[in-house]
């Protein structure tokens, strides 16, 4: 190889990609917290949300040609009504919800999520093409996908759109109302039926971005949601439930250190590495790096 | 009340319907455990579509020797508690005379120990070599998988022509990836090839460049990367997005033309060995496998709207090889054995010959090297 | 054990003695006795769920380190089956203590991060160590247990000896509920406060029963390798330790009996759904199984939707209300008899 | 006071910058009912946290019966002898009355979690007298009739009461009272009234936080009265109503 060795090229390589993982980990993740914040639950079929936004968006693209943008806004359409759905069927008419049972629930709606994306687009992966072609472009001798770039874009808009939304508008206060004091919001007359509704709207919508931007480079099929929602909640629980930007920031941190760990340490113990440091975080700060144990107290399983 | 009545006489009804549907004293009865559906469908599905799309023209065609074939298939779902379940549930139940399948290694291990204390001759789909050897333990047990050692030689032969002798290894996590690890590392010696690299993906993985940059700086000559998963696909995109441009070598388990789609132009020029399937169209005529795999090929695309794959070859050669036995000595499972084990069969996956040291029966010459060229698969000359 | 719980076990080990004189076909038989792993693992797991209200998603690792240490000792060493099974229970019981500590300080969702991250790091660590596991490839040759120098090798005996094991399992469990120890935990899943209050030790509780429940789950996974003779980093993956928690949820959390009956409920279901299949194919009606899935996570919803305390107060109720109505009935009879 | 059985000096508290006991001293004689009063978020309940090991004091030590407890965890702490009952009742709703009290016993009996699950007959006879024991606190609370019933069903007073029996059951040579007659009526608060009486000549010491004046002036042998954190007055009943700063403390200026 030529002058592109070296081991700050590699150092390079290895963030970008890092981040480019961690990304969707943190988009994952801040779909975990919408609705932990309204309801207190972990919502195990978000990692299904990222798989039906991604094969939603390759059929739309790939067999109907529609163009990017427009597929886009379709499928995040499609998710959020799917989101809707899912919250007036599974979770609504929940009367008594205890939190291990509407978490049972929500691995029954992964389960029947995962079967009818088998059903619909069969078992093989799906690819589609990236936003603006496949030639990688050189930065500092770290090579990186114009596809990239659009993750990290589209993070920063997502993270962005978040804050306004939650601090500047009044459907977002009520949601950030109704996560710190349910009941208190109830009194204030802020319906909070309809606020836990919004954060599965939400949270699909989220989900249904992340598996847009990331299916034209790890290809998607039916079965990824599993793995994708189990790095996700790791960084959740790393930012501290519930703390939307704490996961943003665990979320990239993951990332960071998996592709650390497989090019530095061990790609056979790759997934390892990230989650022995996470449970060493656990276990030193009870409640996350970003969370307060004040917090995790009001809510208990 | 009379509702649970009701529901009691419909359960009636349809166990004695169901039995009186399979009662039929002169079909053969085959079992095949596929995985269908889960994590190694790919395998599984055109391995059923492949055997359904046979027996329909063997009955079509007035069945064996007159005898109807009823083909029982179960879905393992690539899981080794329900491949067992599905082997016992093939033998004990249906009385099944043979059993295809499974599609995976890990499965077929499972699924061995039951086969072989049924005394029910199996034809496993899987390529470990584990699977037909020590032979004296696998009496029961044949595979038309080709031998992973196989594909390795033919890879290596290539790499000493080309005066490569350093190279870096990339293996997906499975029984597939695990076994091909094993076999290169064993065999590189062999042909004074040296592994300076050794690196390995989980099949959830969306992104190889930490190891592929870690082989970079090993200063390889060239990759190998052997795996059976889609996530396979990502490594030559991830070597053509880091400018990596040392050769790529696949395993056999590339050899589904999807792959290559998903890999796009970066898989060009890739060289993998594969059973000549999967090159029919640039076969000389004079090839002995050309009319098998011209016929399947035709057989299997028209039938499903689907491009073969090596797999369900596996699947074609192995009820075909059973049918010839079936054909010969009838359903009894011991004669069955001792029949396939003098088999030689002209098929999809390469020429067969079984016999009594060799459960396998392919060997290295059933591998073509094929490369990827213009999105098609075809047979790398050089 | 009294009153309810010891004609429900009577009538279990009625059940065990007489299945395989009704049941003769091999293949249910076989059904059965993976229904039997599970329903160990879900005992315990029962146990630390339902009445110390720890959750863990993490209890596949202990039946993967039970498997592992089994198959290990026994195809590359040679060992006894038993003491490779006794050395699965020790391992289990260190590590669980070692996991425990720490993690059973969080709680909620915490701890169910933690241990689904403990399952997984099991997982990785099987598929990677290929010296010591085998990796992929798995380890063959695991030899069948032997019971007094006699082999088991019928699916009868096996079924025999690991639903005798069960029934020891739920004996085992049933004394600790009754006993000292079962209401301190209860107690601390009532008010942690309040029984720490009373001198109980919460950590040390918790941690003895997480070991507890491990060292069920470790037996499962041994039982599991000397039936199938065969592992692979296959059975042991996260998803499994999900499946555990959804058995125990299913059945019903807050009793021995629910997490029994979840277990061969949700073992069966895979089965009776290729039978499905099978029938409507008689019938003519084109069935694939892509279909299993989607029918698997509808009737799971459907049992945490209309059944929210599980399979076993959903069975139990209305046997109870069926039950009630024919005294009341019998009642009425027997007074205008009179 | 030489014969204390309970001695905190220079007792402090911070929780963040908030002092809720600020440099507290008090001795706690052997065999008495001592009341600490004192309005809302005195600190009443905090120095019971800091005796019962749930919180940890910033600085001071606590001793009991000469015996300091600092760094002690809570179940150690209730080994050496102190039982508490809580403010907001904290029974263990979903197991029976006597269960509830069974559990009390729990440090006057020994098997671990081998022999509970192995080999239960061998416990027959530990398990027997931890019943009798049980049965014995339920007459002495006049709970019996109760016995099996889940111990959630029962009406508050009921409740309170059976916590203070479960306390009991530990045979505890200090008990810690937090509030036991809020909520009850007043026929209620006298059977209360009465019941730590007895409790009182089975020779255990109490010390009791209340904010009826009349149960406290009733039954109790001194008083010491608490505002923001500090002790502001100490002193048999009669002395206390007397007391000037009491008097502000509790009716303002």
């Amino acid at each position: 190889m030529n002058h592109t060795d070296g081991a700050f090229v590699d150092v390079l390589q290895f963030l970008i990609m890092g981040i480019q993982r961690g990304s969707i980990y943190a988009m994952v993740a801040m779909g975990f917290n919408m609705i932990y914040n309204a309801t207190g639950i972990i919502n195990f079929a978000q990692g299904e949300f990222v798989v039906l936004g991604g094969l939603m968006m390759v059929t739309l693209t790939m067999a109907y040609n529609l163009s990017i943008v427009f597929a886009f806004i379709l499928t995040v359409l499609f998710l959020i009504i799917a989101g809707i759905l899912m919250e007036r069927l599974t979770i609504n008419p929940v009367k008594q919800p205890t939190v291990l049972r509407l978490i049972i629930i929500t691995i029954a709606v992964s389960i029947i999520i995962k079967g009818a994306a088998m059903v619909f687009w069969g078992k093989g992966s799906h690819y589609m093409r990236h936003f603006s072609g496949t030639e990688s472009l050189d930065f500092y001798g770290a090579r990186i996908l114009p596809q990239t770039l659009w993750i990290f874009a589209i993070l920063f808009f997502v993270v962005v759109a978040y804050i306004l939304f939650f601090n500047y508008t009044m459907t977002g206060k009520c949601m950030r109302a109704c996560a710190i004091n349910r009941d208190a919001a109830r009194l204030a007359g802020i319906n909070d039926r309809k606020m836990v509704m919004l954060s599965f709207a939400l949270s699909a919508g989220i989900g249904a971005i992340a598996g847009i931007i990331i299916t034209p480079i790890i290809q998607m099929d039916y079965a990824r949601g599993a793995m994708l929602g189990l790095k996700g909640f790791g960084a959740a629980v790393l930012g501290g439930l519930g703390n939307s930007m704490g996961a943003v920031v665990a979320g990239v941190l993951l990332g960071i250190l998996e592709a650390m760990g497989a090019g530095y340490i061990s790609s056979h113990y790759m997934d390892a590495i990230a989650l022995v440091i996470l449970l060493f975080v656990l276990f030193i700060r009870p409640s996350g790096i970003f969370g307060s144990s004040e917090a995790m107290r009001l809510k208990e399983f | 009340m009379k509702r649970i009545l009701i529901l009691v006489c419909l359960c009636a009804a349809m166990v004695f319907s169901a039995s009186t549907i399979y009662a039929n004293p002169e079909a053969y009865h085959v079992g095949c455990a596929f995985a269908v559906t889960g994590k190694a469908s790919w395998l599984g599905e055109p391995e059923r579509n492949t055997v359904e799309m046979i027996a329909k023209q063997i009955n079509d065609n007035g069945g064996i020797n007159g005898h109807p074939l009823v083909l029982h298939i179960e879905d393992t779902q690539g899981d080794n508690t329900r491949a067992v379940n599905a082997v016992k549930k093939l033998i004990k139940k249906d009385k099944v005379c043979a059993i295809i399948g499974t599609s995976r290694s890990g499965t077929s291990m499972a699924a061995i120990p039951v086969a072989t204390q049924s005394e029910i001759p199996m034809i496993s789909c899987a390529s470990a070599a584990v699977i037909t050897t020590p032979v004296e333990q696998r009496k029961w047990i044949f595979k038309v998988g080709p031998d992973d050692s196989d594909a390795a030689r033919n890879i290596f032969e290539h790499m000493n022509a080309h005066d490569i002798n350093k190279i870096g290894i990339l293996t997906g996590t499975t029984g597939f990836g695990a076994a091909g690890r094993e076999q290169l590392k064993e065999i590189a010696g062999e042909y004074g090839i040296e592994i300076i690299a050794d690196e390995t993906y989980n099949p959830t993985d969306t992104d190889m460049t930490a190891q592929l940059i870690s082989i970079r700086k090993t200063g390889a000559q060239a990759v190998i990367n052997w795996s059976i998963v889609p996530a396979q696909s990502i490594v030559s995109q991830n070597m053509q997005q880091l400018k990596l441009t040392i050769p790529l070598y696949q395993s056999h388990g590339f050899a589904n033309i999807k792959y290559a789609e998903a890999a796009g132009d970066s898989a060009e020029g890739c060289i993998f060995p594969a059973g000549r399937i999967m090159a029919v169209d640039t076969l000389s005529d004079d090839h002995p496998q050309k009319a098998p795999l011209t016929e399947y090929k035709k057989a299997y695309e028209s039938t499903y709207n689907e491009h073969v794959s090596t797999f369900g070859g596996h699947a074609y050669d192995a009820l075909w090889i059973l049918v010839n036995a079936l054909k010969k000595v009838g359903d009894d499972p011991a004669k069955l054995r001792d029949e396939l084990e003098n088999t030689t069969f002209v098929g999809v996956g390469g020429i067969f010959e079984y016999s009594e040291k060799d459960h396998c029966g392919l060997d290295k010459d059933d591998f073509a090297l094929l490369t990827v060229k213009d999105g098609k698969f075809v047979v790398l000359k050089d | 054990m009294k009153g309810k719980n010891s004609a429900g076990f009577l009538a279990l080990i009625i059940g065990i003695i007489a299945t395989p004189f009704l049941v003769t076909n091999d293949y249910y038989l076989g059904v059965l006795i993976f229904a039997a792993f599970n329903s160990l693992a879900c005992i315990g797991l029962c146990l630390l769920m339902g009445y110390a209200g720890q959750i863990s998603i993490g209890h596949g690792a202990f039946v993967a380190i039970g498997a592992y240490t089994s198959g290990i000792l026994t195809a590359k060493l040679a060992w006894s089956p038993w003491l490779a099974m006794l050395c699965g229970i020790l391992l289990v019981i260190v590590i669980a203590f070692c996991l425990g500590i720490p993690a059973l300080r969080l709680k909620g969702h915490y701890l169910a991060m933690a241990t689904l991250g403990f399952a997984s790091i099991v997982h990785i660590v099987v598929v990677a160590a290929v010296d010591l596991t085998g990796g992929p490839s798995g380890i063959v040759n695991i030899p069948r247990l032997d019971l007094f120098g006699y082999v088991l090798n019928s699916d009868r005996q096996y079924f025999y000896f690991s639903w005798g094991v069960v029934a020891l399992g739920i004996y085992i469990a049933f004394n600790l509920i009754n006993s000292r120890m079962g209401r301190g935990l209860q107690a601390i899943h009532g008010s942690e406060d309040a029984a720490a209050s009373l001198g109980i030790n919460i950590t040390s509780y918790k941690v003895q029963v997480f070991m507890l429940s491990a060292v069920f789950a470790s037996v499962s996974g041994s039982l599991y390798a000397y039936y199938v003779n065969y592992i692979d980093p296959g059975p042991f993956d996260v998803g499994h330790s999900v499946l555990l928690v959804t058995m125990v949820a299913v059945g019903g959390l807050h009793n021995i009996w629910g997490a029994l009956i979840g277990a061969i409920f949700l073992s069966l279901l895979p089965e009776f759904l290729s039978f499905l299949s099978e029938y409507l194919e008689a019938f003519g009606i084109e069935y694939q199984p892509d279909f299993d899935t989607l029918i698997y996570g509808s009737i799971l919803l459907i049992i945490m939707l209309f059944l929210p305390e599980g399979i076993f107060k959903g069975i139990t109720g209305s046997m109870g209300s069926v039950v009630s109505s024919v005294k009341k009935s019998l009642g009425r009879t027997a007074g205008r008899e009179q | 006071m030489s014969n204390s059985i309970l001695e905190l000096e220079m007792l402090r508290k911070n929780f963040g910058g908030v002092v809720a006991v600020s440099d507290l001293s008090l001795h706690i004689e052997k065999g008495c009912v001592t009341s600490l009063i004192g309005p809302n978020g005195a600190g009443k309940t905090t120095i019971f946290n800091l005796v019962t090991g749930f919180v940890e004091p910033s600085s001071g030590q606590i001793k009991f019966a000469g015996r300091r407890l600092t760094k002690m965890k809570p179940h150690t702490i209730a080994s050496i002898g102190i039982g508490r009952t809580f403010q907001n009742v904290q029974i263990f709703p979903k197991m029976s009355v006597m269960e509830n009290i069974m559990v009390g016993r729990h440090l006057r009996s020994r098997a671990g979690i081998f022999y509970s699950s192995v080999l239960p007959p061998f416990l027959r006879k530990e398990e027997k007298k931890i019943q009798e024991a049980a049965e014995k606190q339920l007459h002495f609370l006049g709970l019996a009739q109760h016995a099996h019933l889940p111990a959630g069903s029962l009406p508050l007073g009921n409740q309170r009461m059976l916590e203070i029996a479960r306390a009991l059951a530990l045979e505890p040579r200090l008990l810690l009272l937090d509030e036991p007659a809020s909520g009850l009526n007043a026929r209620e608060t006298i059977a209360m009234g009465e019941l730590i009486e007895k409790i009182k000549q089975m020779n255990i010491t109490v010390l009791l936080v209340e904010h009826d004046m009349e149960l406290v002036m009733d039954i109790s042998d001194y008083v010491a009265v608490i505002n923001f954190g500090r002790l502001i007055a100490e002193g048999p009943p009669a002395e206390i109503q007397e007391n000037r700063d009491v008097i502000t403390a509790y009716l303002g200026e």
